[in-house]
């Protein structure tokens, strides 16, 4: 799984303790805005004030508050925060692996895997948000960088959106799936915790310990860390390429070109 | 509508004219690809109008049971009404609900009548549905009266906001005060996935995703909340809904018996972007245009989400050819140009160059080629993003378009769009960005006029010109149905859904030389009994 | 000085705690924004994370980063705040006077005071925004309601900006002054909090105690609930109108008048 | 420039003559009354030109204690530099500085010289001050080759942003990060009150209020690390500070001196918002603009500061009265059309219905009087509130104008003009604004035209007639100088300020006949020695 460094190396010049920045440093400040269900009136804008403070902003200045309705009121609330930041203590998930080219990676599984690498693709529940998983897999790819389908060496089966979970791991079954990969955009009410964590029971129901296919999960909300809560192998958010995902999976698949690299690498 | 259509784009009259052309002849085949079929929910839509409604404890409705107990029965070829007025002829059951529940457990015996017997099932189950239509009717005259009595928005564009909480209970304190802030069309998003059910949920409903379940109930509860709104702000505040999927038929029905206002509606959007079967959606689509024509409703069409997949100035031709056929295929099911909330969007990259005037250019051009249109404006997604500030700032420009270029409905853009469905502040803020820009900018018109030949007119030419040449293309597939082929190759959003695939095919069935159905008939005859 | 009550009155039909209001009631959603002195990457994403969580965001989500030059990153943040808001215990400063009429005002004045009552009006220090003094002071006044100019039994001498304190007493002890009024908009530095109260400082020097004059302060920032701390009588905040001044100035400069209306109003 | 001079208004030429004629009508008196005084200011800014520089232990500048000391001794009326080089000339002190620092004690006698003496005095005076003005000389070259080098902005308008942390070393990242960002011109707010100092800071300083101390030390950091940025960025960037205040004519030379690029200089600021005597800020107001025409400095005058106290509709008319007043006064104190950054600014109520058209015409009119003027269009400051996210839609929309109307400066809005003084990630916000804005819509230049009589001409004909009656009011008004008596009636700004009252007025002095001063001489004649 992915490495959890705490090193100093990329924070040394940084202070140990540092606060937001509005126009002078250290002056901690912070713009915050919220609805509160309650009548504009003094009371509100009290009570603004308390969920302020209760946040660490002090002293905190409502600068806006508007009725929307009868029963809620609007807020714009500026002031310095009391909280520091220590960025000494911030767990950076350092990507794992090294990032290689297209080439580097045909040639690692041709080489070290000496078959095609499968990889079955799917936005599952209801989710029809194929952008993203699109962008990954198709050749088309994104942010200039082609899409899985286009390595040679890789066998892409896009079974698109509204997959259902066992639809899908019946796909993995049939195609030998190496890694199984699935989007979640919509998060409304968890829906994308719901749907990962359904969908990593099921296959590690559907396997026997230790075939069960690598899980990897994408989407632009999940939260970074919660791979192992969720029980995927792995997590991609905003802005990823194909290219961070193809190396991924050769580094966790294809354990010799991983090794050979890994020195210059991460 | 706004008094003034703009003429400003000189577009020559022979190529608006060949395209329509081109748009008749690639529609045509599929019209009557649709006139020859029946599916599941067309005939639940049927039996809808006919007064049967509920569900079992399960929640699974009593139109869904009866029909697949006819199915299993008999079949579908010749519609549902013929056996199942038959059977109620026969005395199989006092009425058709307890004929409904009888046939869930597979306890009653149906048959195709003949001779007599069809006639008076055929009769007997045209004074049922027409009652249904019959009810349709009085909302629409409902409407009209309370149109009258409260009035119309103002202002062109009209207002459209969308609630999403997926709890109705909370959506509609949230419409109301929408609508107190200027909102004039209220539309309440559907939960994720509603549109792949293939039956319309019961009751009351507290548990969407990202948005609420369509059900008879919650159509009634918002609209009567509407209502009085209405009353209260001193117009009549519009609802909107989502017949788009694989109940569309049902859906239709429902809401012309409820008096929604108008419905999403499109002739492509369930086929590309749910992977429902092409001859499916068909189908339904023209039945359901057929409701929404005789309950007054405006259809809003889909344009907009092509371009949430394909870029927005590449593929702004599939945009114009889309809006071509979804007016074909609207006339053809008898709506008319007011009824018409063709769709566009505000979705190009808003770092390209000029990218503000190039959305000019495309939306006079969507101006130009339907002036009778209401035209529904989309607010800028693709490219809105966790930056909330610049996000208000781009639904600030979207909105300058939609005022410039007298669209007639506006959906509202929030600064939140790449975040979370809609907060109840994020509805406040963007209708404070409306109100500024059509009120401060609005008369702007006034002064807007792009030069002959200049950077907007050549634009839209170009566009129009990709269009016509798309469609020509289309007439050049293949097959009986050219257009079929050319959504199986990708040519729409660039996803390729072919005719013998897709969500729902099973429920699609030819009709036979007998088929009957007193609904298609009532709406293609205009009668009421 | 002003009344705080935390009477129920207000808040008997809201539940004693509430969470601020996204799309759901109790969802508890709040947007932020910050920028952090650290050059944008994963480490200054984590670092908005921490200080996200420790104003009890959780799960917070960092939805917008971007690099501000080399060393700073601007952050937006949405998530569910955790803690409550407890309407009850906010304490309204409920207005502690009745507002009383133009006509009202001058009664009061001549039948008690039996002279005209002289307010001195000024913004000290460098202070130079004399807008939300003059629509307290001049005729034309503020949100319709005309200025203490206008009423017959009240003597203004406005000072206009940037004046010297010691030369706002002495004109305060020529004049006679009944009330001093100050205005202070800059805040920067705290610039209004150090003006007021080296102005009230010199006040209370100057005259014998009990003969200070009535010190009143106004400005769109302060801090409601400072008059103690600042050393003064009363603040005035944003959107404050002058007949609010006006009757504030009878009600505790003409007691009879007050008295004889306190029961109606309030 | 912006390539084209948009000639959309069609404004009667001979009106905008008459506004010109009236304009001359009612400065000229006042340029008399100037050139007949000198003020305590104009003669320190002559010993600065002449090298004189520094500060007491207690930071009061040795300018002030010499002048202060000649004036006690011979007074002023026949200028500074008489008695001073005479002193020198007679051995007071072997130079400048010491001579300044013994006056500070009181212990040199000065005295009026005569005949040969004068002509002395006044040769080695000449000689010395030449010396500063050949160092504004160099300094304007300096920046024609960087500009030459590093290249003049893309586009118009130059993109303005104000940095005021209160911190010299706070600033200059800031101010740094905000070039990279776009910003072509970088203004150094000024510490409150600092214009109200009867003298000028000494030494780079970090304790302002809302702003930072003018000093020439931070003048020369601010420039030097602007000069670095430049050659990063590849363009010049500009560098403007605030001379309006009790030492205009001061600090005008110390920007000439350090290569400042544009500067605050309105001729009625001081005497309208911050009390100065109206005598005082003509005489110091004429010697400034002297300089900043030797110096290639583009002024920025503040008729934006007059909505903030007026309505902006009522009012416009008088932003057209002061621009036309500063245009007369600019011109006769040396300087050219394209120096003159007159101001303008966008503070109609944005409730007001067709506010954004109305603002479109005041803009066009200014753009239209002053064709070859490089205006500096100001953002919405008084209508802005803690709603930040409707005061970044608010700031595009003004963006959107001065990209309509040609602009030559944009001074770039912050969404929390009504919150804080800006923070770093506010400017970030604004530049990305006005950077979509340009990019996006920019071109629209090619779609707008406002049609003959319509909404905007009319308009702008309405304040133009306004401003010409104005005028002509003015100069039916008594004395010798008519516009003395409208400023003190509360004609601009509705501010009173009598002529004979107000900060500073002691510090003027009636010119003696034997007057010299080798400063004036050398900016009126354009001599180097
Ligand atoms: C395009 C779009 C649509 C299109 C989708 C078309 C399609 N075929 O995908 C259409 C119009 C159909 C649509 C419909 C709906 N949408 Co939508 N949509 C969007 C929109 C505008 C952009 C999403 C997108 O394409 N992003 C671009 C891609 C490239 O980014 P991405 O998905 O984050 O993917 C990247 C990474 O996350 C990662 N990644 C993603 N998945 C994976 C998977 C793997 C394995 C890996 C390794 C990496 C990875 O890599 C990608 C490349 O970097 C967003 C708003 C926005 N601006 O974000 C709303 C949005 C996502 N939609 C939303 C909603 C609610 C809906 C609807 C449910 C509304 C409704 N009730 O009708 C419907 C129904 C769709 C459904 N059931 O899923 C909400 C979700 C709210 C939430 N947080 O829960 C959003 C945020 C809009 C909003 N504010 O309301 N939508
Ligand atoms: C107008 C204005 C100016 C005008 C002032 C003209 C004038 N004669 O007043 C001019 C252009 C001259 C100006 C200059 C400057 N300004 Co200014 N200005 C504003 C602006 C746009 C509006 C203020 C205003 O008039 N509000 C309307 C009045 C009616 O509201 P109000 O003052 O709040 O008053 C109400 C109440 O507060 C109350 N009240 C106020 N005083 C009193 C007193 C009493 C006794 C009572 C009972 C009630 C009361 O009653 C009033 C009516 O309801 C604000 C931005 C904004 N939109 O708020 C910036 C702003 C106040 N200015 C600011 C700054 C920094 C300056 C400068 C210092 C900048 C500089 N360095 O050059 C200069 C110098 C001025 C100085 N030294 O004071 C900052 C202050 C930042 C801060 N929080 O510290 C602001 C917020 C802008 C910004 N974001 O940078 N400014
Ligand atoms: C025409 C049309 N129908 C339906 C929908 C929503 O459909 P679903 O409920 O399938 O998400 C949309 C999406 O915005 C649409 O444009
Ligand atoms: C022309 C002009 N001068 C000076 C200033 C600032 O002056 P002060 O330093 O007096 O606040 C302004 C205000 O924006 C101005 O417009």
């Amino acid at each position: 799984m992915s490495a959890v460094t705490s090193d100093e190396s990329g924070v040394t010049e940084l202070p140990s303790v540092l606060r937001p920045y509005g126009d002078q440093t250290g002056d901690g400040m912070v713009q915050v805005s919220f609805t509160l269900p309650m009548p504009n009136g003094k009371r509100a804008e009290g009570a603004a004030l308390q969920l302020a403070s209760r946040m660490g902003i002090e002293p905190a200045l409502v600068v806006h508050a508007k009725a929307i309705g009868e029963g809620f009121t609007f807020f714009v609330v500026y002031g310095p925060v009391k909280h520091l930041v220590e960025p000494g203590l911030v767990e950076v998930v350092e990507r794992e692996f090294p990032l290689l080219s297209g080439k580097e990676i045909n040639t690692a599984i041709k080489r070290h895997l000496r078959r095609k690498l499968v990889v079955v693709g799917a936005c599952i529940g209801t989710d029809a948000h194929t952008v993203g998983i699109d962008a990954i897999l198709n050749i088309k790819g994104f942010a200039g960088e082609k899409g899985l389908e286009y390595h040679r060496e890789v066998k892409v089966v896009n079974l698109g959106a509204q997959v259902l979970i066992p639809e899908l791991v019946e796909r993995a079954r049939e195609e030998k799936a190496d890694a199984v990969l699935v989007s979640q955009v919509v998060t409304q009410r968890d829906a994308h915790i719901s749907n990962t964590t359904a969908m990593s029971a099921a296959f590690r129901e559907a396997f026997p310990a230790g075939k069960v296919p690598l899980l990897v999960v994408g989407g632009p909300r999940f939260e970074e860390g919660s791979a192992g809560s969720l029980g995927v192998d792995r997590i991609f958010g905003r802005g990823t390429t194909p290219g961070e995902v193809a190396s991924y999976l050769v580094h966790a698949l294809v354990p010799q070109a991983s090794v050979s690299r890994q020195s210059k690498g991460a | 509508m706004s008094s003034r259509t703009p003429p400003l784009l000189e577009l020559d009259r022979a190529d608006v004219r060949r395209a329509r052309t081109l748009a008749r002849k690639v529609g045509k085949p599929v019209v009557d690809i649709a006139s020859r079929h029946t599916t599941v929910s067309v005939e639940r839509a049927t039996l809808r109008l006919a007064g049967l409604s509920g569900a079992d404890h399960e929640r699974v409705p009593w139109v869904n049971h009866l029909v697949d107990a006819v199915r299993e029965g008999v079949g579908l070829e010749h519609g549902v009404t013929q056996p199942v007025w038959d059977a109620l002829r026969r005395g199989a059951a006092p009425d058709l609900l307890t004929l409904a529940q009888m046939a869930s457990s597979r306890s009653v015996d149906f048959r195709l009548p003949e001779g007599k017997d069809a006639t008076a099932a055929a009769k007997q189950s045209r004074q049922a549905v027409a009652h249904g239509i019959r009810t349709i009717d009085r909302q629409r005259a409902a409407r009209e009266r309370l149109v009258k009595r409260h009035g119309d928005p103002e202002q062109r564009p009209w207002i459209y906001l969308i609630v999403a909480t997926g709890d109705i209970y909370e959506d509609i304190p949230q419409a109301q005060a929408a609508a107190r802030e200027g909102a004039d069309v209220i539309a309440v998003i559907r939960s994720t996935g509603q549109s792949l059910l293939d039956y319309v949920p019961e009751g009351a409903t507290r548990e969407g995703y990202a948005g609420t379940y369509a059900t008879q109930e919650n159509f009634r509860l918002m609209r009567a909340a509407l209502d009085e709104t209405s009353k209260e702000v001193g117009r009549y505040i519009r609802l909107t809904n989502y017949a788009s999927g694989l109940c569309m038929p049902e859906i239709a029905a429902l809401a012309g018996m409820e008096r929604l206002d108008m419905m999403l509606n499109d002739s492509m959007y369930g086929i590309l972007f749910r992977d429902i079967n092409p001859i499916r959606t068909f189908v339904d689509q023209r039945f359901s245009r057929q409701v929404h024509a005789r309950a007054g409703i405006i259809i809003n069409t889909g344009e907009d989400n092509y371009l949430t997949t394909s870029d927005a100035v590449e593929a702004a031709h599939t945009v114009t050819v889309s809006q071509l056929l979804n007016e074909y295929f609207a006339k053809e099911a008898g709506l008319e140009d007011w009824q018409l909330g063709l769709g566009h969007a505000f979705e190009i990259n808003p770092d390209l160059k000029d990218s503000f005037r190039m959305e000019l250019s495309h939306a006079l051009l969507a101006r130009t080629l339907f002036p009778d249109a209401p035209l529904k404006w989309m607010p800028p997604t693709k490219h809105m993003t966790g930056d909330v500030f610049r996000g208000n700032l781009l639904d600030g420009f979207f909105n300058l378009v939609g005022a410039l270029t007298g669209q007639g409905i506006l959906l509202v853009g929030m600064m939140t769009e790449a975040v979370v469905t809609p907060w109840i502040s994020d509805r406040d803020i963007a209708l404070q960005n409306v109100r500024y820009v059509l009120n401060a900018a609005g008369g702007l018109t006034e002064d807007f006029h792009p030069p002959r030949d200049g950077f907007i007119q050549t634009r839209a030419r170009q566009v129009l010109g990709e269009a016509i040449d798309l469609l020509q293309q289309i007439t050049d597939e293949p097959g009986r149905a050219p257009l079929l082929e050319a959504i199986a190759d990708g040519t729409f959003g660039e996803m390729k859904r072919p005719a013998t695939a897709g969500k729902g095919l099973d429920g699609v069935v030819e009709r036979a030389d007998g088929y009957d159905n007193p609904a298609t008939t009532l709406l293609e005859t205009g009668a009421t009994r």
